[in-house]
């Protein structure tokens, strides 16, 4: 089995090609998913391989595209949807809710719904208020559906695949902060279970829960801590929904101490649910109050004067955790060095955003 | 006695009877849940199609199984036309255990896969790209079907109509869209809703749909119109279609009443609608151009339904309630 | 000034009522809003006052017909939208959350959207899977919304006064087992602050935070409460976002105790959200885990069969009530009747729904 | 010396003059901006309307300050054409505190609340029934006004296109929609959005618009058409309007390069619409049909737009960024 380093980008592609190409029935469509940028690259070569029955691209008709998708999906297809914003997709929350989410329940379980819809998320270099939401509370909120968020490029892979195998319908949320990412990938088809997490760092002192391009951050922290002798459990929690609690409780019963990460807003967050639930069923566990670092509950403004410091980032975790330890932080933090531009994950990062 | 008119030529004794029947078997299921619907057994939303038989009827005959049909709240009498299981749909709108959605849909949630009836929505709009969707899949599947989508005149002002059939046409998808345009969505009449001029088939025509106009309360017209179309697209690959077809609801909304007294539509106008009653019409249509049929047998089809429909009630109220741990089941396909 | 006993739904009707006299810019309209049964009475009268420029039907086009409210706001016009059903606004997301609710933010300050959307919710009698959504998380979880949720006739009133002159946009959820009930309202034009919660019962033992119908139910349990001497602060929340949390935490302090209902389902709700915040910043307060009561993350099946105990009330409230004080309440709950039908708020209870 | 045609009698020196400086200042902006874009320091996405100018600057001289318009992620043009500030502009594609939106907008959230330009939209079709909404306003106002809608051929194939169209035919809104058709969305041609004997103009028709085709890029006759419509709807109430106007963009859809190397579009294609530059094509007009134009007035004119737009870049520059506690603030209009 080859092992290649590879972008989180060609992870998401190779996992496409691998759906097209042992089951005749995916399909994959999407604005853009024809063009010679092939939505950020992850479509580049589909339409050439598999025919432009099977490979599409559509009209700006976002909710109509859903309720196509899914009627494909009830007739066999697996569907593989793509919007290049998660801000487009509001267009299609009815399709999404009221017909995607309910049918296998509303008619008892005789229809399935196997469409995969990517969302691009993102944040920085002036998105703004509507390019940049990252809404996977909503979608967790909703019964019936399942809600992925990769942080590397191979979980990216496995998850993009289980999710297109997967009979319900699933949100398969990719970081723009993380298509450049390099990692390595093993050829070929493989899986990754939706609804678990990964433990990526172990230690004693503390539980960070995280997902998606957060789990970058919390890993740069991480290391810094290290320096100091702070060892950290990195949770990263792979699917949002349904939420791998059994692994949060067992890093929970060593560390005692809960900080979660969501690249969400605030209020009603991923990270509301989670510290919700441990301070329901498990507060015995707590030797510390739970904290959450989220974005703020503000829409994304677009100037770089305005983002300087909006956005969490690793030396935010630091500290927090510090506070959390009740230890002096502060020569650590001063320590980490300060990533400008602030409004790209670095400096090798290229557009189009 | 008269010679059959040019369209009757299509339509053999068993056609006819079969229309009839189902004409028929709509109607009297309907006014039989208006007749028990005051007992509060019945305890969901419910849309009766009373007055609306006639597309459904032609539809069943040009239709098979390996055809798709989606539809609305209102789908009773597309699900029967569709085959549906008259058993399982009783049951699910009492709620029991043996309906066809097992008791989660009720009367707006209805489903047959059996027969290719995939499923009503409740939400206007809705099922529209849900059944240019499968119209994708027959497409993809390089089969000879179609993808049969009802819609009231209402759902016309979703922007989900319109994107759906822009894509319908651009992929040139085996897709029917059939338009019951009864003139209101709920008391609102088209006046306060869409253009004064507006023609609907015209309008789809505009985004690019073969298009069709008939008289929905005319069987017999409304069978030549369907089965040309349906062949059409099934020999031809000339698709997709939009046919209106003018009706009229003559209960409430939802609801088993007759609602007049409201206000909202003249009771002229509801009786001027009520005298082109599609069975009534049929029959005469049969006395004038078919002779030769034999009238007696109407009765026999009507007994026939009524004990469809006397065995169906009796079942459904019969049977049991789903048990109240099944509600928290289903709800993913493949738990986690 | 008068006070007169009058429903929920009069309530409603007096406060567009005066809110249209007292600004010849307050438009209002919504599917039905003209016709016999003016949405469940709550418009009735007002074309025949104010004409049919102010108060119209429209065509069955959620998504435009929001933001054709939201253009007739920036341009001075308080405007009223309100749809039978909150399910069916899920095809105006785009409208609301990459319209109305950022607006104001992203142009600076420049633009406000004074738009009041009032959405119908419920549960029971088989309304099924998509005619009884509670979606209030959702806008709770976007910046730039306000979400308001009243319990009694008149809060109903006050409230609905409030929003409409508020200059952003309000999401007014009427609770349809609630449209019924009767209550003492004031006579013109008064207002209750949005944002600002309401103690409606005194106690000691333990705090309930509820919204909306929950609200009738908790002031059921609470009575029977008493009739163990168990004293219960009852905090109607009036708004969901913001949340009041200092009249949360007053209580706290007395209490130690907190159960949060909620009308929706549990994850990533407003009762997550609430309980998360408490946890983070008032776990001292706390002399046992907080708890929640809401609807279960399932979609509400249409059968009565299925619903059978599948609404959270009063009985549920007592017995956990009685868990959190470790107490023995189960000959209590048996006290409680069963209300039957389950799946009306009362007999008394006649559609349309 | 020819005599100029009959369109001409409606234009006097001045407003030739101004449509000239409305087509420049629009290609030089976006022409600076494309300059400048690489540097880094404008920090959002941008649409740039390089081979665009003829429409907006065509409206310019029609519409007055209490004139509404409302735009897309494509708006600079629009909102210069509409009189927007050209300072605060480029300081807000600069996230600049002086900036339109004071920074927290940028490129695709322009607003000039003076002249009557009430914002863009970053969604596409987003913008749409906002422009209804204010025609709305205006008819309740009862003031002889305009609300101008400016969508691309994409935002047609939204729902929200459709049902803002419905509403305003059916209640007479003083509203003129201007299409922009440059035959791409992005890097999809229309042949993958929309079938193929598509005619925009006419689908706006059927559904119950008055409609007017025009070719974009000859700014006479679009300010003609649009003189004449727009008068039609002052003073004679009849609205609302649907036009499309042939036009095309020369440079990639979001960025400021040329693009034509991506092979989604031909070099003939692009060369062919090169040739019919708005701006050329209207000194070819200015030489043919208004002999008694002093053409040393262009001149001038292209020296006042230069100035302003080197004032515009190096105000912007200089300006400070909000302070970052400023994105903190107006979330809402009334903070509780
Ligand atoms: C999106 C949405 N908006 C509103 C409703 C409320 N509603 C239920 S049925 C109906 C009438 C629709 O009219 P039409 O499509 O003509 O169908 P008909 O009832 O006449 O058969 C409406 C508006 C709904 N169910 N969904
Ligand atoms: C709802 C939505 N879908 C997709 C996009 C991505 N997008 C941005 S601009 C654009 C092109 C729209 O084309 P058109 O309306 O013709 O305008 P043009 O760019 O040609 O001026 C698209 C698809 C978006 N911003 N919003
Ligand atoms: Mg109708
Ligand atoms: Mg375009």
């Amino acid at each position: 089995m080859k092992i290649n380093n590879i972008t989180f980008v060609e992870a998401i592609n190779s996992a496409l090609q691998i759906s097209m190409e042992i089951d005749n029935k995916v399909i994959c469509y999407g604005l853009g998913a024809t063009d010679p940028k092939g939505i950020f690259g992850t479509t580049i070569g589909l339409e050439e391989k598999f025919g432009n029955e099977r490979v599409f691209d559509t009209p700006t008709s976002e909710n109509a595209m859903t309720g196509i998708g899914i009627g494909a999906a009830i007739a066999g297809y697996k569907t593989i949807m793509t919007h290049q914003r998660l801000d487009f997709f509001l267009l299609a929350m009815d399709q999404l809710v009221n017909g995607a989410a309910k049918m296998h329940y509303m008619f008892d379980g005789q229809l399935t719904v196997p469409i995969t819809i990517r969302l691009i998320i993102g944040r920085g270099w002036g998105q703004g208020p509507t390019h940049s939401q990252n809404l996977q509370s909503w979608f967790a909120h909703i019964p019936g559906l399942k809600v992925v968020m990769p942080s590397t490029p191979s979980d990216a892979k496995g998850l993009l695949l289980s999710s297109i195998f997967d009979p319900d319908p699933v949100l398969f949320l990719e970081h723009r902060w993380l298509h450049n990412s390099i990692g390595e990938v093993r050829d070929g088809d493989y899986r990754i279970p939706l609804g678990k997490a990964n433990l990526i760092t172990k230690g004693n002192d503390l539980t960070i829960v995280s997902m998606s391009y957060m789990t970058v951050e919390a890993l740069i922290a991480q290391k810094y801590l290290e320096k100091i002798g702070i060892a950290i459990d990195i949770i990263d929690l792979r699917s949002v929904k349904p939420i791998d609690f059994s692994c949060i409780i067992n890093s929970l019963r060593v560390t005692g101490k809960i900080l979660v990460l969501d690249t969400g807003v605030s209020t009603c967050s991923i990270a509301s649910e989670i510290i919700s639930q441990i301070a329901i069923n498990h507060s015995n566990l707590l030797d510390r109050p739970p904290s959450r670092i989220t974005m703020p509950d503000v829409p994304e403004p677009t100037s770089y004067g305005l983002t300087k410091d909006f956005y969490p980032r690793a030396n935010q975790i630091v500290e927090r955790v510090c506070e959390m330890l009740r230890i002096e932080g502060s020569k650590l933090i001063d320590e980490m060095p300060v990533i400008s531009p602030h409004d790209v994950p670095g400096d090798w990062f290229k557009g189009p955003f | 006695m008269k010679e059959p008119k040019k369209k009757s030529k299509f339509l053999d004794n068993q056609k006819l009877k079969d229309l009839f029947y189902m004409m028929k078997k709509i109607r009297l299921v309907e006014e039989r849940i208006a007749l028990e619907y005051p007992k509060n057994e019945i305890r969901c939303p419910t849309h009766l199609s009373i007055g609306q038989e006639g597309v459904p009827a032609a539809l069943s005959i040009v239709l098979n199984n390996a055809d798709y049909a989606v539809s609305t709240h209102r789908g009773h009498a597309h699900y029967l036309s569709k085959g549906g299981n008259l058993n399982k749909m009783i049951a699910e709108i009492y709620g029991k255990k043996s309906g066809c959605s097992g008791g989660k849909g009720g009367s707006m949630h209805l489903i047959d896969k059996d027969v290719g009836f995939m499923g009503t929505s409740a939400i206007v709009g809705n099922s529209i790209p849900v059944g240019v969707g499968l119209g994708l899949a027959l497409k993809l599947n390089k089969t000879k079907n179609v993808s049969c989508i009802f819609l009231g005149d209402g759902a016309i002002e979703e922007g989900s109509f319109y994107e759906s059939l822009n894509f319908a046409v651009l992929k040139e998808l085996p897709v029917i869209f059939i338009c019951e345009n009864n003139l209101y969505s709920v008391y609102s009449p088209l006046s306060v809703r869409q253009p004064k001029n507006r023609n609907i088939m015209d309008l789809a025509n505009s985004i690019g749909a073969h298009t069709y106009y008939a008289d929905g309360n005319d069987v017999i017209n409304s069978y030549t119109c369907l089965d040309s179309i349906i062949s059409k697209i099934k020999s031809e690959d000339i698709c997709p279609w939009f046919i209106e077809f003018e009706t009229y609801r003559w209960r409430e909304h939802c609801g088993y009443q007759f609602d007049n007294d409201l206000g909202y539509r003249s009771v002229e106008e509801y009786e001027k609608w009520k005298k082109r009653d599609p069975i009534t019409l049929f029959e005469n249509n049969l006395k004038e151009y078919f002779a030769d049929f034999d009238l007696s047998q109407l009765d026999q089809i009507t007994d026939k339904v009524t004990s469809e429909i006397d065995v169906a009630f009796e079942k459904a109220k019969k049977d049991t309630y789903p048990e109240k741990t099944e509600a928290f089941k289903n709800i993913y396909s493949n738990e986690i």
